[in-house]
This record gives C-alpha cells, sequence and structure tokens, in this order.
C-alpha cells in the first residue's frame, strides 16, 4: 500500500529548502526568508493534519514508513507517530516556525544562517519522528554543530563570550552523546544475535520484553542513558552548559534549543528508557528523583539571583526540566503523561519567552531586569508575549502549564511524597522571579528612551501569534493535549505493572 | 613458468609500475622550468585506469586468488584496499596538482614517488608471507622518506624527513627482527603456514610477535610508538602528510590485520588484549595531546594516532564485525582526510602555514575551503550525518559484542571529546575577527581540481554518513573473502 | 675445512702480515725527531687552512647511483646463474629489471647528475 | 671429472707426504692450507719485486731510456732489492694531528683485500685455494673493501690533499664497479655458475670468452685498471696535483705495504681479465695449465704496463662521466644483448 | 662447531648494540649506522635459521631484500643528511627542534 508519506515530507521539507537556499546566491534575502518560512509553514501545516488526524482510539504508531537502509546494522528508514511523539512532533513544527519569523530581522550572513537553522529545525523534528534508534541518533547530533555554528557567528557575547557558550554547550551536549551512544550500541549488541540486530524500537522493546536484555545489561545501558539524556534534558549535575548556551545563542536556537531539544533528552528516556529498559528505569528511578529535586530547588534558587533576563529563563528553563523528570521518576502512567504533556508546554512557553527577550534585546541590545524598564507603555504587543510566558510557567490554570504540571504532582505525590513537596515549593521561588522581573520589565515606570523602540509589528507578531495560540488553546482545551499523550502512554501500564517488583537502587525487589 | 603465473591477478601492480615508467619518461622529455601539468594528466589518467582494473577485479562472488606460489593473494580484501589507496593517491594528485606546481622544486618527483609509495601499498595489501610484506612496507616507507623532505625549500621539511628516517629505519629493523624470529621459529614465511606451526608457543617466537607488533605500531604510531608521528605531520609537505595519514596507516592497518589473523590466529586471547590496552592508550593519549596544539598539521597527526586507536578498538573483536568496521572506517577516514587536506595543502600555498592564525576567518570569504575542512573535521570526529559517525557504530558495537565494553566507552567520550580541538579550528574559521588581530584579507579562491576534490569529499562523507548501505555491502565482501 | 676455512685462515694471516713486514722496519729504521718533519706535506709550504675539507656532494651522486646498481647486481647474478634454466621468462623478466635500471640511469642523466660538477 | 693438472699433481703429492708424517686429516688440510697460503703470498711478493723492475724498464723502454743500471749488473738487477732495503731503512713519520689509529690502520687493511683476492683464482684445474661456489661474487666483495683503506689514509692524515686524493678514489671506485660487475655478467649467463673454475671450464670447452664477448672485455679491462688506480686512471695519486694521494705522509715500510697492494692489484686484474676472457689456465696440451696462466697474466700485465706509458692523465670529471656515461650504457648493452644473443643461437 | 644457539647469541648482541647506539648516539651518521647494525644482525639470524633449522632457501633470499632495502634506505638516509646539513648545517638530531611540542 503506497500512501502519501506524509512524515517524510515534514522531514524533509525543511531539508529541501536548507539545499535549495544553499544554492541560491547570498543576496536574496528575501528569497531566503520567504522560502524558509514557507518550508516551515508546510511541515506546520501537514503536522497540524496528522495530529487532527491521528486515530485515537487505535493508538499506536500510525503513518508509518518503513524502508531498509543499511541491512547488516539493520538500520531502516521507519518512521511513524503515536501519543508521545505526535506532540512533541507538533511542538518542534510550531516552534521551528515561529524561530524562523524571529530571525526575520538577522542581516549577517543570511543565507547560512537559514540554511543552518532550517538544519537544525529538521533534526529536531525528525528526532520526533523516527521509529529508529540509528536514525534518531543522527537526527539529534546532526543538530549540535550548526547550533554551535549558529552561536559563533550571530550569538551575543554578553556575560561569557560566545566563543565559550558555544564551545561549553557543545561538548557537554557531545560528551553526554558519548555515554548514550555507548549505552545506545550496548542496547544494540545485546538485544539480538549478531546477523538479526536492529535498530527499531518496537524490536527492541519486544526483544527486551522477552527478556533478552539481561537485568545488569538494562541497568548499566539505562545509567549511560542517563548520562547521555541528562545532559541534553540538562539534569542536575549536567545542565551547567544550558544558562550559558541560551545566554549566547541568538534568539533562534534559544527557542529551539530550550523548546524543542532538550525535550528530545526527555523524549528518548521515555522511548528507551521506559519501553526497552524498564528494569534498568526502576533501578535508577530514586537517583532520578532526587537529582530532579536538586534540579528544580537549585536552578530557581539561582534564577532567584539573575538580573539578565535570558540566563533567568534559562535557569527556570532548568528547574522546571525537573518537574519533567519527577514525572519521570514516578514511574506511572499519570505522571508520565504529565510529564510528556508537560514538555510540550514548557517548550512553547519558553520559545515564546526566548522570542520576545529576543526581540527585545534586538532592538533595544539590553535585556538586564536592571536596564529595562517600564515596556508595557510602549510595548503592548510585547507585553502580551512576557505575560502570556511568565504566567505559564508559573503555572497559571488557564495556559498551558497547569494540567501537566498538576498532573505530574498528582502522579508522584503517592510515590515520593517527601520530594514532591519540596519540588512544589520550588514554585514559589518561581512565582517570586518571575513576578518582579515581569512587574519592574514591564509595568515599571514609564522611561522615554525606549519610546523610539518600535513594538511587534507584521511579521514580527508572528511567533507570538503562533505560540500564543497553543499556549492559550491547549490550556482552555487541556483534552485536545492530554488524550493524545494518553493514548501514547497507555502502553507503558502493563510494563510499570510488571517492574513493580523490581529492585530499585534503594534495594527491594524480589 | 611463463604459464603458471597469472598475470591478471597483478594487472594492477604492473598497471603502477607501467604507469611509474611512463610518468618518469614524460618528466624527462618536458623542459625543466615549463608546468608539469601533462604529467598530472597523465598521472590522474593512468591511475583512473588502474583504479578501473582494480574495481573490475572486485570479486562479486568472493574468488581469491593466490598467486606466485601463495605468496601473493588477489581476494576481495586485498582489492579493497588496493582501492582504497588508489583512491587516495589520486585524489591526493589532483587536489595538490596547485601546491606541487608553485611550493616543490622537484615537481615529476612528488609523482613518482606518490606511485612508487602505491605500488608499496598494493603489495603490502596483497601480501601473504613475510618477505612480500616486508618489502611492500620498505617500498612504501622509502617512498615516503623521499616525499616527507622533498620540499627543498624548507628545513622543516628536512628535518621531519630526518624524523621519520631515524624512526621508520629503527622500527623497520624491529619489525624485520621480530620476523626472523617468528620464521626462526616456524620454518616458514608464509602466513598460513605459520598458523598451522607450533613454533610460536615457544619464548622466541613470541618475543618475534612482539616484535612485529611492535614494528606495525610504530607504522600506525600507536603511543607509546608515536614519537614521530606530530612532528612528520607538521614537517612534511601538506598532501604528503594527508597520504601519510590515510594510505600509510591503511596501508599499515590491512598487513596488520593479516597478520594477525591469518598468521597468529591462535594467539587471538593474547593480542586482542593487548590491542585493547594500545588502543585505549592511543585514543586517550592521543586526543589529550590534540588538545593543546595550535597547528593544524600537528593537531591532525595526534588526531590520527587517536584514529589509529578506533581502528584498534575494532580489531579487539577478533571476528568478521571487526574487520568489517576497520575497513568501513579506513575508506572513510581517507575521504576525511582528503577533505581536510583540500584546504590545508592550500592555506599551506597561499599563507605559508596551517597554524590556527592562518585560518582565522576563513569562513568569512571562502566559505567553499572553510566548509570542506570543517566537515572533514567533523567526519573524523564521528559527528552524524558524517560518514565518520557511521563508521563509529560499527567500530563500537564490534567492541562492545566482543565484551569491551569499557574500550568502547572510552573510544565514544575520546571521540565526542576530540570534536573540541576540531571545534577549535572550526571557531577560528567562523568566529568574527576583532579589530587588531592578524588576518589575511585577501579572498581565496580553491583552484578548481582540488574544490572538486573537496566536494566529492564532503559529499561522500555526507552520503555515506547517512546511506552507508553501498560502503557497507563494498566492504562485507571484502570481509568475506578475507574470513573464508 | 672447508673452503671458507682455508679463507678464514688466510684472512688471518694477510692481517698479520703487515705486521711481520713492519716489526723487522721498526727495529731498523732510524728515529731522529724534529718538529719539521711532521707537518703535513704540502709540496714544502707550510699548510694553509684547515685540513677537513667538506666532501664533496658531487660524489654523493655517484655514491647513490653506485648503491642503485650494486644492489641490482645482487639480484641480477643469481638471474645470470640460473638464466639458462628459466628461459624466455628470464630473458623477459630481464628486459623489464634493466630496462628500469636504465630508465633510472636515464633520470640521473638527465637531471645531470651524471656530470661532474 | 676433469684430469689431474700439473699443480694438482704436486698438491696430491704433497698431502700424501703431509699424511704420512701425521695422519689427522684435518691437520693435513691445515698444512696444506697454509702452504697454499705461503704460496699466494709468495706470488704477491714475488709480482711486486718483478714488477718495480719491469715497470721501470718498460717505462724506459717506451721512452727510449736504459732504466736501472747501477745495481745488480748492467740490467740493475738487483734494484728490487736496493729499494726494498732502503723502505725498510727509513724513519716512520706520523703528521701531526693525524688520526693515529686510522691512519696506521690504512695500510694493513689495504692489503687484505688486495691479498684475500688471490684465494678465488685457479692457477690450474684444482689449483684454487678457496673453491667456493659464488667465487665472482666474492672476490669482487672483497676486493670492493680495498676502496675503504684508501679513504681512511687520506682522511687521518691531516693532510688536505691527501683528503682529497681519498675522496677521489671512492667516487672512481664507485663509477667503475658498475660497469666491471655488469661486464660480467654476460660471462656469468653463459657458464650458468659463479665458481671461476667452471668460467675457465667452460671457455675450454667452448671459445675464450674474449671472442663470445669482445665488448665485454673492452669495458672489463677499462675498468679493472681504472679500479686500480693506474694511469690512465691514476688521479688519485696524481703527484702534479695532489702530490701522492692518500699515500703523502707515509713513509718506509708502511708507504711499502701501498706499494705492495697496488701491485697486487695490478697483477690481480691481469689474473681476472685472464680468467673471465683469455680461457684463464687452458691452452694446448704441450704446456701445463699453469704455465698457460702465467704467460697470459704476464700478458695482461704488460698490456696494462702498455697503457701506462702510452696514455696522458685523464681529468677527474672525464673520469667519472666516462664511467658512467659511456661504459654503464654500454655494459647494459652488453647485457640485452647477450641475453638476445643466447636466446638466437638457441643456448636457451 | 658454530651452531645455531651461538649465532643467535650474536645476532640478539649485535641487535642490542645497535639498539642502544639507536637510542643514545645523537649524530644522524652513527644512528643509520646502528640502523645497519640492526639490520645485519637481522641477517645473520635469517640465514643461521634457514641453514639449521628451514632449508628452505626462504630465510636467504630474506635476507637478500634486506640487504637491498637497507641499502636503500641508507641511501636516502645520507641523502637526507647532505640536505639537512645543507641547510642547517648540523647533523645533530638534538639540534633539530625547531618541529615541537
Amino acid at each position: 500500500m503506497m500512501t502519501f508519506p506524509i512524515l517524510s515530507v515534514i522531514l524533509l521539507t525543511p531539508l529541501a529548502a536548507a539545499l535549495i537556499i544553499a544554492l541560491l546566491p547570498g543576496r536574496l534575502h528575501d528569497t531566503i526568508r520567504q522560502l524558509s518560512a514557507f518550508a516551515m509553514m508546510v511541515a506546520t501545516i501537514l503536522t497540524l493534519f496528522v495530529y487532527a488526524d491521528y486515530d485515537m482510539a487505535r493508538g499506536g504508531m500510525q503513518y508509518t514508513e518503513y524502508i531498509p537502509w543499511i541491512t547488516d546494522l539493520g538500520v531502516a528508514y521507519s518512521l511513524g507517530v503515536d501519543g508521545i511523539s505526535l506532540p512533541m512532533l507538533l511542538l518542534s513544527s510550531v516552534v521551528g516556525l515561529a524561530a524562523i519569523y524571529s530571525s526575520w530581522h538577522v542581516e549577517k550572513r543570511v543565507k547560512e544562517y537559514f540554511v543552518l537553522l532550517l538544519i537544525v529545525i529538521a533534526g529536531v523534528s525528525g528526532a520526533f519522528l523516527v521509529r529508529d534508534l540509528f536514525f534518531f541518533l543522527v537526527l539529534c547530533e546532526m543538530v549540535v554543530i550548526p547550533a554551535y555554528l549558529m552561536v559563533l557567528i550571530w550569538g551575543s557575547s554578553e556575560r561569557v563570550s560566545k566563543e565559550h557558550a558555544a564551545m561549553k554547550m557543545t561538548i557537554f551536549l557531545l560528551v553526554g552523546s558519548a555515554f548514550m551512544l555507548l549505552g545506545v550500541l550496548l542496547l544494540y549488541v545485546s538485544a539480538y544475535e549478531s546477523g538479526m540486530r536492529t535498530f527499531d524500537f518496537e524490536a527492541l522493546a519486544t526483544a527486551a520484553l522477552m527478556g533478552h536484555i539481561s537485568w545488569e545489561i538494562q541497568v548499566t545501558a539505562f545509567f549511560l542513558l542517563l548520562i547521555g539524556f541528562g545532559s541534553h534534558l540538562s539534569m542536575f549535575p549536567f545542565h551547567i552548559w544550558s544558562p550559558d548556551g541560551y545566554a549566547g545563542a541568538p534568539t533562534a536556537i534559544s527557542m529551539i534549543n530550550a523548546g524543542v531539544l532538550k525535550k528530545i533528552g526527555g523524549y528518548a528516556l521515555i522511548r528507551i528508557g521506559f519501553f526497552i529498559l524498564p528494569l534498568g528505569a526502576k533501578f535508577w528511578a530514586p537517583v532520578i528523583a532526587v537529582l530532579a529535586m536538586i534540579n528544580v530547588i537549585y536552578a530557581s534558587y539561582i534564577a532567584l539571583a539573575q538580573r539578565d533576563i535570558k540566563y533567568m529563563i534559562a535557569y527556570s528553563s532548568v528547574s522546571h526540566m525537573g518537574y519533567v523528570l519527577l514525572g519521570f521518576a514516578a514511574l506511572n502512567v499519570v505522571s508520565v503523561s504529565g510529564a510528556v504533556a508537560y514538555m510540550v508546554a514548557h517548550g512553547i512557553m519558553l520559545a515564546l519567552f526566548f522570542s520576545q527577550v529576543g526581540y527585545v534585546y534586538e532592538k533595544t541590545e539590553l535585556r538586564s531586569v536592571g536596564d529595562l524598564w517600564g515596556l508595557a507603555h510602549h510595548m503592548p504587543h510585547i507585553t502580551v508575549g512576557f505575560m502570556l510566558a511568565g504566567l505559564c510557567s508559573l503555572g497559571l490554570p488557564g495556559l498551558i502549564g497547569f494540567i501537566p504540571e498538576f498532573t505530574i504532582f498528582v502522579g508522584i505525590i503517592e510515590v515520593y511524597p517527601v520530594i514532591a513537596v519540596i519540588a512544589v515549593s520550588g514554585i514559589i521561588f518561581t512565582a517570586f522571579y518571575v513576578l518582579r522581573m515581569l512587574a519592574r520589565v514591564l509595568f515599571g515606570p514609564r522611561v522615554e528612551r525606549f519610546a523610539k523602540f518600535p513594538d511587534e509589528r507584521k511579521i514580527d507578531i508572528v511567533p507570538l501569534v503562533v505560540l500564543g495560540v497553543f499556549l492559550v488553546g491547549f490550556g482552555v482545551f487541556p483534552g485536545l493535549l492530554m488524550n493524545v499523550v494518553d493514548t501514547g502512554v497507555a502502553p507503558l501500564a502493563p510494563l510499570f505493572e510488571l517492574i513493580q517488583d523490581a529492585p530499585t537502587i534503594l534495594g527491594g525487589g524480589h | 613458468m611463463l604459464q603458471a603465473m597469472n598475470f591478471t591477478a597483478i594487472s594492477v601492480e604492473i598497471g603502477i609500475a607501467a604507469l611509474m615508467a611512463v610518468v618518469l619518461v614524460t618528466d624527462l622529455v618536458l623542459k625543466k622550468d615549463a608546468p608539469r601539468c601533462p604529467v598530472v594528466w597523465l598521472t590522474v589518467a593512468g591511475l583512473l585506469g588502474v583504479l578501473a582494473l582494480a574495481v573490475g577485479m572486485y570479486p562479486p562472488d568472493g574468488g581469491a586468488t593466490a598467486f606466485y606460489a601463495g605468496l601473493y593473494i588477489v581476494d576481495g580484501y586485498s582489492v579493497f584496499f588496493k582501492i582504497l589507496f588508489i583512491i587516495g593517491i589520486l585524489s591526493t594528485v589532483i587536489f595538490a596538482a596547485d601546491y606541487v606546481e608553485q611550493t616543490l622544486r622537484h615537481k615529476g618527483e612528488f609523482y613518482l614517488l606518490l606511485l612508487s609509495a602505491l605500488l608499496g601499498m598494493c603489495v603490502l595489501a596483497s601480501a601473504n608471507d613475510l618477505m612480500t610484506a616486508f618489502v611492500g612496507l620498505e617500498l612504501m616507507t622509502i617512498s615516503f622518506y623521499g616525499l616527507v623532505a622533498i620540499r627543498t625549500d624548507s628545513p622543516l621539511s628536512a628535518e621531519a624527513g630526518i624524523k621519520y628516517l631515524v624512526f621508520g629505519s629503527g622500527s623497520t629493523a624491529v619489525l624485520l627482527y621480530g620476523m626472523s624470529l617468528v620464521y626462526g621459529m616456524t620454518g616458514t614465511m608464509v602466513f598460513q603456514n605459520i598458523a598451522q606451526g607450533l613454533g610460536l608457543v615457544f619464548s622466541l617466537g613470541l618475543i618475534g610477535v612482539v616484535f612485529i607488533l611492535a614494528g606495525f605500531f610504530f607504522k600506525l604510531s600507536i603511543i607509546p610508538f608515536h614519537l614521530w608521528a606530530p612532528d612528520v605531520y607538521e614537517g612534511a609537505p601538506a598532501p604528503v602528510t594527508a597520504l601519510l595519514a590515510m594510505c600509510s596507516k591503511a596501508a599499515g592497518i590491512a598487513i596488520l590485520l593479516r597478520v594477525l589473523f591469518v598468521a597468529f590466529p591462535f594467539l587471538s586471547p593474547y593480542w586482542a588484549h593487548l590491542l585493547a590496552i594500545f588502543a585505549a592508550v592511543s585514543m586517550v593519549g592521543g586526543n589529550l595531546m590534540a588538545f593543546r596544539q595550535t597547528n593544524i598539521k600537528r593537531m591532525l597527526a595526534y588526531s590520527s594516532i587517536a584514529q589509529a586507536g578506533y581502528m584498534m578498538t575494532a580489531m579487539v573483536a577478533t571476528n568478521a564485525a571487526g574487520i568489517k568496521a576497520v575497513l568501513f572506517y579506513a575508506m572513510v577516514y581517507v575521504f576525511a582526510n582528503v577533505g581536510a587536506f583540500v584546504t590545508v595543502s592550500y592555506l599551506e600555498t597561499k599563507r605559508g602555514g596551517a597554524d590556527f592564525t592562518s585560518v582565522r576567518g576563513l569562513a568569512k570569504d571562502s566559505l567553499l575551503p572553510a566548509g570542506i575542512l570543517m566537515v572533514a573535521l567533523l567526519t573524523m570526529a564521528g559527528i552524524p550525518p558524517t560518514a565518520g559517525f557511521v563508521g563509529k557504530i560499527y567500530i563500537f558495537s564490534a567492541a562492545i559484542d566482543a565484551g569491551y565494553l569499557w574500550l568502547a566507552g572510552v573510544g565514544f567520550v575520546m571521540s565526542m571529546m576530540s570534536v573540541y580541538y576540531y571545534l577549535l579550528v572550526i571557531k577560528e574559521m567562523f568566529r568574527d575577527v576583532e579589530e587588531g588581530e592578524k588576518v589575511v584579507e585577501e579572498h581565496l579562491r580553491l583552484p578548481l581540481p582540488a574544490s572538486a576534490m573537496g566536494i566529492i569529499a564532503v559529499a561522500f562523507s555526507l552520503i555515506i554518513g547517512v546511506w552507508a548501505e553501498p560502503l557497507s555491502i563494498f566492504s562485507n565482501v571484502a570481509v568475506y573473502t578475507f574470513m573464508r | 675445512m672447508g673452503e671458507f676455512g682455508s679463507l678464514g685462515i688466510f684472512l688471518v694471516v694477510a692481517l698479520l702480515f703487515p705486521v711481520m713486514a713492519l716489526g723487522p722496519a721498526f727495529l731498523l729504521q732510524p728515529k731522529q725527531p724534529s718538529p719539521q718533519k711532521y707537518i703535513p706535506y704540502e709540496c714544502g709550504v707550510d699548510p694553509i687552512g684547515s685540513p677537513y675539507v667538506q666532501f664533496r656532494a658531487g660524489y654523493f651522486l655517484y655514491a647513490l647511483l653506485f648503491i642503485v646498481f650494486d644492489i641490482e647486481t645482487v639480484f641480477l647474478y643469481p638471474w645470470a646463474v640460473e638464466f639458462q634454466m628459466l628461459g624466455l621468462f628470464a630473458l623477459l623478466e630481464m628486459f623489464v629489471f634493466v630496462g628500469i635500471l636504465a630508465l633510472g640511469l636515464g633520470y640521473a642523466w638527465r637531471k645531470g647528475d651524471l656530470t661532474w660538477r | 671429472m676433469m684430469e689431474l693438472s700439473f699443480l694438482g699433481a704436486i698438491a696430491l703429492t704433497l698431502r700424501a707426504a703431509v699424511y704420512s708424517v701425521v695422519p689427522i686429516p684435518f691437520v693435513v688440510d691445515l698444512v696444506m692450507t697454509f702452504v697454499g697460503i705461503a704460496i699466494l703470498l709468495g706470488i704477491i711478493s714475488m709480482a711486486a719485486i718483478v714488477f718495480t723492475y719491469a715497470e721501470r724498464k718498460i717505462c724506459a723502454f717506451i721512452q727510449v731510456r736504459i732504466g736501472p743500471n747501477r745495481v745488480g749488473g748492467r740490467f740493475g738487477l738487483l734494484q728490487p732489492i736496493a729499494d726494498m732495503l732502503k723502505l725498510m731503512s727509513k724513519e716512520d713519520i706520523m703528521p701531526a694531528g693525524a688520526d693515529k689509529v686510522v691512519w696506521a690502520l690504512s695500510p694493513a687493511l689495504l692489503f687484505v683485500p688486495a691479498a684475500l683476492a688471490y684465494a678465488f683464482f685457479p692457477f690450474d684445474a684444482g689449483a684454487v685455494l678457496a673453491d667456493v661456489n659464488v667465487g665472482v661474487f666474492l672476490l669482487f666483495a672483497v676486493s670492493g673493501q680495498a676502496v675503504l683503506p684508501f679513504l681512511m689514509g687520506g682522511y687521518a692524515s691531516n693532510n688536505k690533499y691527501s683528503f682529497i686524493g681519498g675522496m677521489r678514489i671512492v667516487g672512481q671506485m664507485l663509477s667503475y664497479e658498475a660497469p666491471l660487475l655488469f661486464s660480467l655478467l654476460g660471462v656469468v649467463m653463459i657458464t650458468g655458475s659463479l665458481r671461476m673454475d667452471d668460467i675457465v671450464q667452460m671457455q675450454a670447452q667452448t671459445s675464450w670468452f674474449i671472442f663470445m664477448q669482445p665488448l665485454a672485455f673492452i669495458i672489463f679491462l677499462i675498468a679493472a685498471v681504472a679500479e686500480t688506480n693506474r694511469t690512465p686512471f691514476d688521479l688519485v695519486e696524481g703527484e702534479s696535483e695532489i702530490i701522492a694521494g692518500p699515500f703523502t705522509e707515509y713513509s718506509g715500510m708502511r708507504w711499502a705495504l701501498f706499494f705492495l697492494a697496488e701491485y697486487a692489484n695490478l697483477l690481480t686484474a691481469a689474473i681476472l681479465a685472464t680468467t673471465f676472457f683469455l680461457g684463464g689456465y687452458s691452452g694446448p696440451e704441450f704446456l701445463p695449465g699453469f704455465v698457460w696462466f702465467a704467460l697470459k697474466a704476464v700478458l695482461m700485465v704488460l698490456l696494462i704496463m702498455w697503457f701506462r706509458w702510452t696514455f696522458p692523465r685523464t681529468r677527474v670529471d672525464q673520469i667519472l662521466t666516462f664511467g658512467w656515461k659511456v661504459l654503464v650504457p654500454l655494459s647494459i648493452l652488453n647485457v640485452f644483448l647477450t641475453g638476445v644473443g643466447m636466446y638466437l643461437v638457441g643456448i636457451v | 662447531m658454530i651452531g645455531l644457539p651461538d649465532l643467535l647469541f650474536v645476532a640478539a648482541v649485535l641487535f642490542c648494540i645497535g639498539l642502544y647506539g639507536l637510542l643514545t648516539r645523537r649524530g644522524i651518521i652513527p644512528i643509520l649506522m646502528c640502523v645497519e647494525l640492526m639490520l645485519n644482525a637481522v641477517n645473520i639470524n635469517l640465514v643461521a635459521f634457514d641453514r639449521f633449522y628451514a632449508h628452505n632457501m626462504e630465510g636467504q633470499l630474506m635476507a637478500l631484500f634486506s640487504i637491498a632495502v637497507a641499502a636503500s634506505e641508507i641511501a636516502v638516509g645520507l641523502a637526507l643528511a647532505f640536505r639537512l646539513y645543507q641547510i642547517r648545517f648540523t647533523t645533530n638530531v638534538d639540534e633539530l627542534d625547531t618541529l615541537r611540542d
């Protein structure tokens, strides 16, 4: 049956656009921008179509495509989306579209910029599309070097030089990937005998179910993957790269990095960690919980002290990822689905935040709390954007962040009550620094020198509109998001049942 | 006698030798200061012909032709390496044409020595006994002594040549001593017969094995036998450095594999551990030492030490998967080096060196050389979607499969750490140049042949990185004939 | 006591022979040292400059060529011995081998290495 | 099995005599070896003595002079003895600043290869001290060592002219060793053996190689003369340019050793030419083999001496260029021609 | 009579002398001579093994090749040393320190 390869189109459209732009002469700035925007628009619309068209009753992988790719490694070009990857795909498409529009005013080496940006977007959205571990690795590492270059060339050197920021980010991500690769290969090698090996997610999961992957290997592999994905996810000891990285990056890269790239870590932890290595996940869950708690508290505490808005958002994002990790650590369906939804929420919220800060910075070249005052008087659109994002990060009901956060806490409170309580207190810190920032920057006294800066108009407002629609829409109708996520997480339920009595690092089991 | 020899089997070698003669005569006929274009064209055409011969010889049915009483074997494995060597030399000839014309005084000799090195490598790949291996190795090495020192205007080149010679001849002596001991203990030089005898269980035989390994490690610049590599890589003319990194190393790998797997298979429990340790040390040491280099060629030297470590990592698997990984990676590494040295040679002609300062701001005006260099370096680092990534997957999955999880871990972590020093180069190329920094403003236009080679190398790396099937099948055939 | 044995003895004797020749002369000769006698002889003039001149580069090129030919000889003699047994193959082989050698000589010739400079 | 030669018969008799005194084969062998060595050394010494005299006489004859005529009668027959006594009684002077050990070793070492070459010569059927199967090879390996003592002497004398001479001899020997070796390839190809005796036997059965290999003979002769550093190739000791080359600082018996070696080499060249091209000891039956051998050798010596007093000395560039540009290509050509010729004639 | 062990011993001693020299000498010419010494040790080994044990001529053949290779190695080595002397006026490897970390 030959159907329209819609997922391939979503994956390849940005890449094709990047290729075309690379071949265009560099001086056609407008053409380049419009082409990129068009490509992303196509991808986003197709994503929305898939999202709407996804058969929730049936669940599981849909829109699958399968082409054998490297036979002796067992690699296949196989795409597909389920309830977990579909929201993530939506996230990446939307953020990608917003990122393109946020970069509309880039004037320096426009051609290279959009080529790299499109590659990054294709990489991150592709990572959610593939059902093959090999391609997953390829796509999510493919992002790193273009991101490096973008920070290097178009980044900003505020507190640390952009060279330093770029290098730090890249090396952390890559060394993390080293562990990830190691874990993945360990998994790959031990799942099947030589000759029958495969990188297919489902096949690997089947192998694990059938007991091909011993408990020791599961524990080892999960540990390696935890380090790897943890550094993507900015889990506590591996988070060091992320504030500097975000702060140094150009707006679009901050948006994609914080909004989507980080979520790849979380996504992979579910996809590989839970589906394939449930025993390993069970073993390390307490560690994750503790680290997540540290994430929440420590990062929001640091965020309190930040004056640079970008750093503040960055630390807040680290702290928010702690909630996601907490959701994972609980190892029950409720909290995991909360975590997945929270990733989407968080991605959209952060992207919006960064796009707004980026706009302000682009115009005023200022981004510190002490420097910016009373923007609401001159820039109503910016104010809307800041308010939406800020309130969402507080977890205000009616916006996208609330339901997922709530779900996570519902899930975790019965497993790790103490940690849950401590973590919830992190919200207080968050509320404090976010509100303080909003109060000063937006509603501070009117400062006339900001009057000359224009508000977002026409093109500039597109990220705000696009992201805001989802922010509010999913907040008002959480079912749109949660139902899809639930169908994706549902297959984990029997797995979690199965590992109920498995040993953890604290002992127990058997 | 005449009938007993199957000359088609060595048509590649004969072709190269004949090409050498033709090139030599052409070079002599040309006027002393005339440009060497005819020589280049001739060499390229001849090499293409030889390449076609070699490809035509590639056995789809996995057949192997033993030749000259079994001392010389033409199987998929050896033909694979021959193709690799020819590609390496061919691309070097193409991209170095400009370099040679502008920098070297002995232009014809450059091509001649390249070809003789190629001949040596081909012999090495086909060698099935210690003697042939030795002759091939020396033909290659001695040609390289000349090539390294071929820049008469540069004291560095002469110094590098001397250093290479001193270390190389010392290692040759050690290798030969080991060979003599192995021969003495087994009474034969043919690999298969060495494996059949029991002579190697005696201590003298084991000492011989160790000496042989040490000799090969010298050629592969495995730590702690690497001392020559950085100096030689830095001092040699850039195209020669490229060849040292890709072809010379691959040739060493080719013969090392054959010796280990055909001659000493039953010692594999011993040498596998030995190789694992040396591989780990090389990967860690090579990468760490590369961190503080400020010269690209020198950095690539240390990186090549690490690369040899990666390839050896695959060897510890002692099975078909391991060999296949080595072959795959060696081929990828060739293209990575071609790409890197397209730019580095060009910089050496235009900016007189390959220091980090000489690439500063390169990407601003000359995106093509900068891009080629970047992709090549990322291929060496093994970042997807370059072919280096697939190669590393092959290598480390083979190692993990053989139970060397720690080794693969070291390899992965080091290969990701290595991105740091590759990024230093990329950073210099792409970052904004501040006021007052020394930078050559001129816009550098890569000559057409070099840019073609660079683009081919980049395209190869990216295509194989995404779609590895062709090269995978190609190397599988080689391994299949080798393991029979 | 093979051929090589007698050769070895001959070698020893030949080494001893100069000693035997120098011994009586050592007893016979007069010894009348004078500083003038020990000055290096340069046709009666006092030596000028250092006696250690640099080895001429020209000889070196010849030496390299010589090595090539000498080594070729090592291979050619066994070939010559077996020539009649090997037949046509050997003849053709020799054409190749000596042809390469001649090519090398031609190379040196064209590059001017055969001309004394 | 060849029939017993005259010298061979004498040797057998001697062997029997020794055996009757000491019936141990090893000792007999040893004694016979020493006898052989003594004979060889005798030949060398005699050759030096005779040739010094002969050379002066021939020189005088060619230049229409009288030559030695004071000591020992009208023909000055005792002149060599007088020379020897003179040399014995001369003071041994070592120049200041010389490298003592090297300087002293040089003449001694020079004599060794010169003498050792004689071990391979078949003076008659079976009359070889060391009849090894790689005779030709070993012979040239041994005689090739002669170059080093020259260089040692030149280097150690602390005299720039000596050193220049040393360098020159290196260059010259290097240039002529190649054609020398190549010219003999044809001979070896036809014979199919490296044993000196086989080569002579081959010529006895077919014809002398001077007829089959005329080109090789000429090349060989020129190269051999050049190897012995005789005029017209004697620029090593060209007295008008560099005094006496490496010998400048030697006196007395040390100088005599150089001299001895030179004449030994001269005879070597003659004997080689005889053996390889003139049929060695083979000849009509009415004379014993060694007489034929001696006759031919003496003839060759006379020929070489004739060269010396006929041709002028050449320049260094002429010599080296001639060697490489004429003799080497010709000798390569000779190998080709021999191969093709043998194929055409049908030996192969 | 002289047997295999004696020859091996001589070869080993030669090899060690050469190796020692290779590691301690500073001039290029002595270094090359030491290498030559090592290669000759190998030749002794090869011929001895062939003569006393293997009897298949392979060892002697190898020795022949090794001689040829050694000669060409030395030829190239001398050429390089000569070139270096012309440029740098030294053949002492300790003074070759332009290329270093």
